[in-house]
């Protein structure tokens, strides 16, 4: 269920990043479907390959998109789990993205161009970074439910509920905002990168893909948006109603994924990119405000 | 008499401190021999004659002839020079003696008494003493050997305060310990001058770590 | 038998220094070697029997002579080797010769005599006999060994008279009137405190310099440094038994008085001042006998504060005084090879060892080990049985104390060792030309004596347990 | 002639290893194996028990030296010093069969003696290249260390010994009971160093990045993949033994392990030989080990079956996993040395194409390692991170924040092993070559890459199909907690089914890959694919030294840990107008290591060479010695009677 949601709000996700974009801009940009159309011809394109690659280099990608893909099917939609789940599966939600990266990043490695290697070591930094957050976060909700799975903690979250509703709905709202920002390192978007800059030296992870073309390019693409997709899904996960109809939850869901690309948006246009060396604080402050969220898990639970 | 001769011999002591010349340490050291051997005859009571072989031995034949004659040879033979060049200035060991002297006297009486009371085991103390700092404050192979020796007396007059109920085994004892030490010493610090010309302590410092 | 050994033994001594020819005198040696044996078998036998009016042979004098015997063996077979190498006058053979196997009957002598003065007599000849032994070479460095040896011994054996003389003293007024250590032994009670704590201490003071521990230990290790390696492998073994031996028995007489905890206080004094020192020299020392002479003070200061200890603590201590001796004769006996590869005595010059002579080498690795009471060293267990007593007398800190200097000694030794081993010399003039080059047969007693070790440390023979048993019951 | 021995040595290694994996396999499967040798009065009795912990170790050391002995028999070939090597082989057998008989005796002395012998026999091993200097000092230290580390050993087993008058392990079990709570503690404390000298905890792991370059790759392995873990085994059979005061014991565990990770991840990043930089990650593994063991320990002490289980058999399965992939790591470390000569990380590049299966094989070890799915690297970290998920639930705070902190330090240490390897991997095999070879390097022979592919395959079996594994670690784990048993207790079932679905997931990912790879390569074969050079973003002549290098890939890093880690920096200051040849070096020092052991030696030496003026070679000095000896006992004894005498005599005046 959620798992098509996901598919299909990741088809246009970017396009309506850029779109809020042009639009703050007032410009009369490109159309929602844009990425999708590029995507699509990317994919029909043939693509050229460093010769100082190997074999790794044409594989990542496909490894890339199919952890996120697997990925997108942990994410459960409200009352109804997703197609895997089971204890602590966020775990390995996790370590599936992970494993995506370390392929970006050595097939970064493997054109033997210092950019991409510069791209690579600082993707790899800033997710060791992330790690933190996502954890803290699952881990204080699965506190404040008493459960250990996306499906169980998500489906049994009522705010109104807890022990003290005000604090609760606080806690979903960080929860909310560190996913948001955790998207946004995943994809390495403004603050933490821009993929619009043109110098080289200043991109994480668009120079991570310069030696790609063709569907190599094209996946990678689409995979970006659907990692977008997927925290937009975990964000949406965190404010379903418990309503007998799904229709509702679906609109929450759509809205969500709507609002959060706005948001991206807006970020994007309204922010300007943070130092290199300033990232790195960045990244760790959502840690430390996913810390806020367990000290507030204790709170409600008592035990402060 | 007796104590008479046991002071004459505590002054030999302080002669052979002071003894500039190696000729005054071996005279002293002669000397210190025949005191022995008075000491001896007045001390036993009864003499058996083996005894008293024993004691002439040890006394007088190697300690006032034999071993005196010896050190002299060995001086002509090396050519050592005749001063006995001490680390520590002859007036400083004068001195050091004189409190080791004092010293024991005054803990010998303060200490219990029985055997502290007695003269000789005093004597005795003070000469080992003394005869290990001599050891120990002079530069000569040569002085070396004669401050053993001196201590060795001190020996045979501790011996008298045991000895003398005692079985000849520890007469015996220590006429093997002079032989037998004095030979040898003598023999090597021959060799020693045989081989370094000038026979002092200071060329044997090559072993060390 | 004892007076029959005494007059052969000295027959021997005799004719090996008068006929000066090969073959006679080696079968004089073997003639020795026999009578050696048929003694140690013969005391063993009739154990605790009063022989010759002046000797008893009882537990640990059987043990020590056991030892003994041999490692005289094992000398006469690398002195054959080692004066084979040489080419040096008759006459300095024959007195070598007959130097040794003085030395040796006066060691046997020495540990089977009951009589205070009659130990000291013979401790006397072997001061003697050694000093002869170690000025083989008639070089300077070696007359300056042997005439400190020599003088430094002879002191020490007057400070060991005048405890004799004080040990009278008490046995006169105690109205024992003798010094026959049973006797001593027995009446231990009635001695008078002051003069018997007089006594130890002198005694204990001049023994150290058989025993090769602190205060009197240095003439010991220049003399282990210059003699021959055969016979500098009787003097860090046997000869340091004798000594051992001295202390063993004054100590076991002043153990039964009140005295006891005074003497176990002087002797952990000097033992912990030996490890220091042996571990303070391991860091610096530059020519390998020092360094084997050293880590026989480190060896001697265990074996004293397991006697100190008592109990479980003496059995590991008598235990690892046969190991130890043992495994120093064996690194004595290799260093003798080493000598004839490696020009140069000095650890800085050495190298490459393993590949001139591979057995040798595998000597010594596994004296390295065996040494440093790793197992599969026999030592492993002796130490552990005198951790064990210091941990059960309630020594924790010396536990701790010991440890970390035994960790210095074991790190100095191994990089000494590993040096002369494995490093890579680059001048290679150091090495010998091997016209004879070094048969494997010649570690073969070495390994031999490093097996015994082994065997002796983890499965010792009923007969030797109950000897040291009953040593240890003795002391009381 | 040397053939025929290596065949010696993998004939006797198999026997070995078949006959001991078979008694082992039954004490697995429950049918524990016992009996008692009647030593000697020295020994007492030597039992001999074999359950299914032991069993675990074992199985998994006869895995490693199989492997190991191929490997090296073929590693090997290129030495000819004959002696030497026979001496190696001689002693690898050696070692195997100590190490199997440690896992097995439980007298005291005779462990210690087996114990020993590994060591002196994995010493002799590591200084198999005796001719180079540092290897001969990086064995002494291993050397030295390890036995400090027995020396505590000892201490503790006197202890128990002296209480108890036992030889027996089992004694352990009696003194725990009737002691108090501190003194088992102190005991398990002491024991715990000891053990964890040669596990290489931190602070007690200053051994490990020296041994493991030193040796030869196929003995790093072996020490990396088993030597290390029975240190762990060590520890096990202590808490075994101990059964009281879990939670403190288990958290000194956890606070150390916690620690040893994240410190040995951290200097391993910065590393620039590959051995080194794997030798740390060793560190690191053990501290995810002991993690596993810590929570375990806990769990036995708060009475939660599900964090026991989870924590130990998390902790069991890792010690196989790490003993996989890390001894795979080093073999194909070696094959590189024997290729290139060389392990310098910034030196390599590019090899992935000269020798690509090793590159593979190394790549699965990477990926492994980092805990990613779907190999087994994750399996044993998702149990962990099960048991700590679960411990959060506590009720109270200060627990849970500690739990939240060791869950968040192991996630930490996850991302920064990916940013290790990914640097290790990329720099080494990917890219291109960055300086020119003598001897072309080529792929390794098949007898060198056969046993990686026996320890690939069991990877990924292990990452594919866990569940079974952790059925056979139904047993060692129900030693800690028994009533797991029972049938009605169903958390092994659960923790089994969880594990199954992750292997599902696994095997869909692959599939996944492979299909989209396959679309990929299909609707390819019908366009244009060209080759060009590396788009060098205008800079067209490309050279090796443009790529980016491992240092720089991990500057930023390094920049943020600096407080952590000294660096020292050879700077060359460019100050003239024409600047000539500059160099820039940095390398890392163990901040660690300096302040607690190199100190410390530091001054203890100078105290001990204080005493160098005694053997002075002045005879009279050492007369004078004897003389203060004894005026120092007289002054001891008499001291207090002489001071009021002296008294006395100035009162005459």
């Amino acid at each position: 269920m959620s798992f098509i949601l996901i598919i299909l709000s990741s088809l246009f996700f970017t396009g309506i990043i850029n779109r809020t974009k042009s639009i703050l801009s007032g410009r009369k940009g490109p159309g929602i479907f844009q990425p999708l159309r590029d995507i699509r011809r990317l994919l029909k394109k043939g693509s050229v390959y460093s010769e100082t690659s190997s074999f790794i280099f044409k594989l990542a990608p496909a490894v890339y998109f199919s952890t996120v893909f697997a990925a997108a099917l942990f994410i459960p939609f409200g009352e109804n789990r997703g197609l895997i789940s089971f204890q602590f599966d966020f775990v390995l939600f996790a370590y599936l993205l992970a494993l995506g990266k370390f392929f970006n990043i050595i097939a970064a490695l493997d054109t033997g161009s210092s950019f991409e290697g510069m791209g690579a070591s600082r993707e790899a930094l800033y997710s060791m970074l992330a790690e933190p957050a996502f954890f803290i976060t699952i881990g204080s909700l699965g506190l404040l439910t008493g459960y250990s799975s996306f499906y169980q903690i998500f489906s049994s979250i009522h705010y109104s509920e807890s022990a003290s509703p005000a604090i609760a709905y606080a806690l979903g709202l960080l929860a909310s905002i560190v996913f948001l920002f955790l998207g946004i390192i995943e994809n390495s978007r403004v603050p933490v990168d821009d993929p619009k800059t043109h110098l080289e030296l200043t991109m994480v992870h668009e120079v991570m893909i310069l030696d790609n073309s063709g569907f190599d390019l094209g996946v990678i693409f689409y995979t970006g948006s659907l990692k977008f997709a997927l925290y937009g899904g975990l964000i949406a996960n965190l404010f379903f109603l418990s309503s007998p109809y799904a229709v509702i939850n679906i609109l929450i869901f759509f809205s969500l994924q709507v609002l959060y690309a706005s948001t991206v948006g807006i970020v994007e246009s309204f922010m300007a990119r943070l130092r290199m060396n300033q990232n790195p604080q960045f990244i760790l402050m959502i840690s430390s405000v996913s810390l806020l969220i367990f000290i507030g898990v204790m709170i409600v639970i008592g035990k402060i | 008499m007796v104590n008479l001769l046991l002071i004459f011999f505590i002054v030999t002591l302080f002669v052979c401190a002071t003894a500039i010349r190696l000729k005054t340490f071996i005279k002293a050291i002669a000397c210190q021999g025949l005191l022995l051997f008075g000491i001896f005859f007045l001390r036993l009571n009864e003499i058996n004659t083996v005894n008293l072989v024993l004691l002439l031995l040890e006394t007088l034949i190697f300690k006032a002839v034999v071993i005196p004659y010896f050190l002299h040879y060995l001086i002509k033979k090396n050519k050592i020079n005749r001063e006995s060049d001490p680390y520590i200035s002859n007036f400083t060991s004068l001195f050091i003696i004189t409190f080791i002297v004092m010293t024991t006297f005054y803990l010998a009486n303060t200490l219990r008494g029985g055997v502290f009371g007695n003269i000789y085991f005093v004597v005795s103390m003070i000469t080992i003493f003394t005869g290990l700092f001599l050891m120990i404050s002079r530069k000569k192979i040569i002085t070396h050997v004669m401050s053993f020796i001196i201590m060795e007396n001190g020996v045979v007059v501790l011996s008298l305060t045991v000895g003398i109920e005692m079985p000849m085994l520890v007469n015996l004892g220590i006429l093997l310990d002079i032989f037998v030490t004095v030979l040898v010493l003598g023999i090597f610090a021959n060799k020693i001058g045989d081989i370094f010309k000038e026979a002092e302590v200071g060329h044997l410092e090559r072993l060390r770590d | 038998m004892i007076g029959i050994y005494l007059i052969l033994s000295l027959f021997v001594v005799f004719s090996v220094f008068f006929i000066r020819k090969r073959e006679v005198i080696y079968s004089l040696v073997i003639l020795f070697t026999v009578l050696q044996w048929t003694l140690t078998i013969y005391e063993y036998l009739n154990l605790n029997t009063v022989q010759f009016y002046y000797f008893t042979p009882d537990a640990i004098g059987i043990i020590l002579l056991f030892v003994l015997s041999v490692l005289a063996t094992t000398s006469f077979l690398y002195s054959y080797i080692y004066l084979g190498n040489r080419q040096d006058t008759p006459i300095a053979e024959s007195i070598y010769w007959s130097a040794l196997i003085l030395l040796i009957s006066a060691i046997s002598c020495a540990y089977l005599a009951n009589h205070a003065a009659i130990t000291w007599i013979f401790i006397e000849i072997t001061t003697l006999s050694s000093s002869v032994l170690i000025y083989h070479r008639r070089t300077e460095s070696s007359l300056e060994g042997s005439w400190k040896y020599l003088f430094i011994c002879s002191v020490s054996v007057a400070l060991i008279f005048i405890g004799i003389l004080f040990l009278g003293l008490a046995s006169q007024q105690a109205k024992i009137g003798d010094l026959f250590y049973s006797n001593l032994f027995s009446k231990a009670r009635s001695l008078d405190e002051f003069w018997l704590k007089a006594a130890f201490l002198f005694i204990f003071t001049g023994y150290t310099a058989k025993a090769g521990l602190v205060p009197m230990y240095t003439a010991g290790i220049d003399a282990k440094d210059k003699a021959p390696s055969p016979a500098a492998a009787i003097f860090s073994s046997a000869l340091m038994n004798v000594g051992f031996l001295g202390i063993y028995r004054i100590y076991s007489i002043a153990a039964q008085t009140n005295i006891h905890q005074w003497a176990k206080i002087v002797l952990l004094i000097s033992a912990l001042l030996s490890l220091l020192i042996s571990a303070a020299y391991m860091l610096r020392v530059r020519s390998f006998k020092r360094m084997f002479a050293y880590s026989s003070v480190e060896h001697m200061g265990l074996v004293t504060i397991g006697m100190s200890m008592g109990g479980a603590g003496l059995f590991g201590a008598v235990l690892h005084l046969i190991l130890h001796s043992f495994t120093k004769a064996g690194l004595f006996y290799q260093y003798g090879s080493v000598n004839r590869v490696i020009k140069s005595k000095y650890i800085n010059d050495a190298g490459g060892y393993f590949e001139k002579n591979t057995s040798g080498a595998l000597v010594l690795l596994l004296g390295f080990f065996i040494i440093t009471a790793v197992p599969p060293s026999g030592m492993f267990i002796s130490e552990f049985y005198i951790f064990r007593s210091m941990f059960d007398n309630g020594y924790l800190w010396l536990l701790i104390v010991t440890a970390i200097l035994l960790t210095f000694i074991v790190s100095a030794f191994g990089a000494i060792i590993f040096k002369l081993l494995f490093h890579r010399q680059e001048n290679v003039n150091i090495y010998e030309d091997q016209s004879s080059p070094i048969s494997i047969w010649e570690s073969v007693p070495q390994f031999v004596l490093l097996a015994g070790v082994v065997y002796l440390g983890f499965n010792p023979p009923a007969v030797l347990v109950n000897l040291i048993n009953t040593a240890v019951k003795s002391f009381g | 002639m040397k053939n025929r021995n290596g065949l010696i040595l993998i004939f006797l290694t198999l026997a070995l290893g078949a006959a001991t994996s078979f008694v082992a396999f039954n004490a697995l499967m429950g049918r524990n194996f016992e009996f008692v040798l009647s030593g000697n009065t020295i020994l007492g009795q030597i039992p001999i028990r074999i359950d299914a912990l032991s069993a675990w170790m074992i199985l998994i050391i006869n895995f490693t030296f199989t492997t190991g002995v191929l490997y090296g028999t073929g590693y090997l070939r290129n030495y000819n010093t004959s002696a030497n090597l026979k001496l190696h082989q001689f002693l690898f057998f050696v070692l195997h069969l100590s190490m199997i008989l440690v896992c097995s005796i439980q007298n005291f002395i005779a462990f210690l003696i087996v114990w020993e012998i590994m060591t002196v026999s994995s010493f002799l091993l590591i200084i198999f290249e005796y001719w180079k200097k540092e290897t001969i000092k990086a064995g002494l230290n291993f050397f030295i260390q390890s036995h400090i580390g027995v020396l505590f050993i000892i201490v503790s087993f006197i202890w128990v010994m002296s209480q108890t008058g036992l030889a027996d392990f089992n004694a352990v079990r009696l003194f725990a009971t009737h002691q108090p709570g501190a003194v088992a503690i102190t005991l398990f404390v002491l024991l715990f160093i000891g053990f964890g000298f040669k596990a290489g905890f931190v602070p007690f792991h200053t051994w490990l990045p020296y041994a493991h370059p030193a040796a030869p790759s196929h003995i790093s392995g072996m020490m990396s993949g088993v030597i290390i873990k029975l240190g762990i085994y060590g520890i096990l059979r202590m808490l075994l033994l101990i059964n009281s005061n879990y939670i403190v014991i288990g958290e000194i565990i956890l606070f150390v392990s916690v620690f040893s990770g994240l410190y040995g991840v951290i200097l391993a990043i910065v590393q620039h030989n590959l051995k080194r930089l794997l030798a740390y990650h060793s560190i690191e593994n053990i501290g995810i080990i002991g993690i596993g063991i810590g929570i375990g320990t806990i769990g036995l002490g708060l009475k939660n079956d599900f964090l026991a289980v989870a924590g130990f058999a998390g902790g069991l399965l890792h010690i196989l996993n790490h003993s996989l992939f890390k001894s795979l790591l080093f073999y194909g470390a070696g094959s590189i040395y024997q290729q290139t000569h060389t392990l310098e990380i910034e030196q390599l590049g590019g090899l992935i194409k000269r020798m690509p299966r090793t590159a593979v094989l190394f790549l699965i070890a990477a990926i492994a390692i980092c805990g990613l799915p779907p190999l087994n690297g994750f399996i044993s970290e998702y149990l962990i991170f099960s048991g700590l998920y679960s411990s959060l639930k506590s009720n109270s705070f200060a627990f849970s924040l500690f739990m939240l902190s060791v869950f968040v330090a192991l996630a930490v240490i996850g991302g920064l092993a990916m940013l290790c390897f990914t640097k290790a991997f990329g720099i080494v095999f990917l890219g291109t070559e960055r300086k020119q070879y003598h001897v072309e390097p080529k792929e390794v022979s098949r007898m060198m890459l056969f046993p990686q592919y026996m320890a690939a395959v069991m990877i990924i079996s292990i990452g594919l199909f866990p569940q079974l594994f952790l059925q056979l670690l139904k047993n060692p784990v129900a030693l800690f907690v028994p009533d797991i048993l029972n049938s009605s207790n169903g958390i092994f079932s659960y923790q089994s089914g969880i594990l199954t679905q992750i292997g599902f997931i696994g095997i869909i990912l692959t599939v996944l890959v492979f299909v989209v790879y396959e679309i990929k390569t299909l609707t390819g074969r019908n366009k244009i694919n060209s080759v060009s050079p590396t788009w060098g973003c205008g800079y067209k002549t490309n050279d090796p030294r443009l790529q980016y290098t491992a240092s720089s890939f991990v500057k930023t890093y390094s920049n943020l840990i600096e407080p952590i880690l000294s660096m020292h920096k050879d700077v060359a200051v460019v100050n003239e107008i024409f600047p000539g040849n500059k160099q820039y070096s940095t390398h890392y020092y163990d901040k660690l290591e300096f302040y607690l052991i190199d100190k410390n030696l530091k001054w203890l030496k100078k105290l001990l060479l204080k005493l160098n003026f005694l053997q002075n070679g002045r005879t009279q000095f050492y007369i004078l010695y004897g003389l203060i000896f004894i005026l120092l006992i007289i002054f001891i004894s008499y001291g207090e009677y002489i001071w009021n005498t002296i008294k006395g005599f100035f009162k005459l005046f």
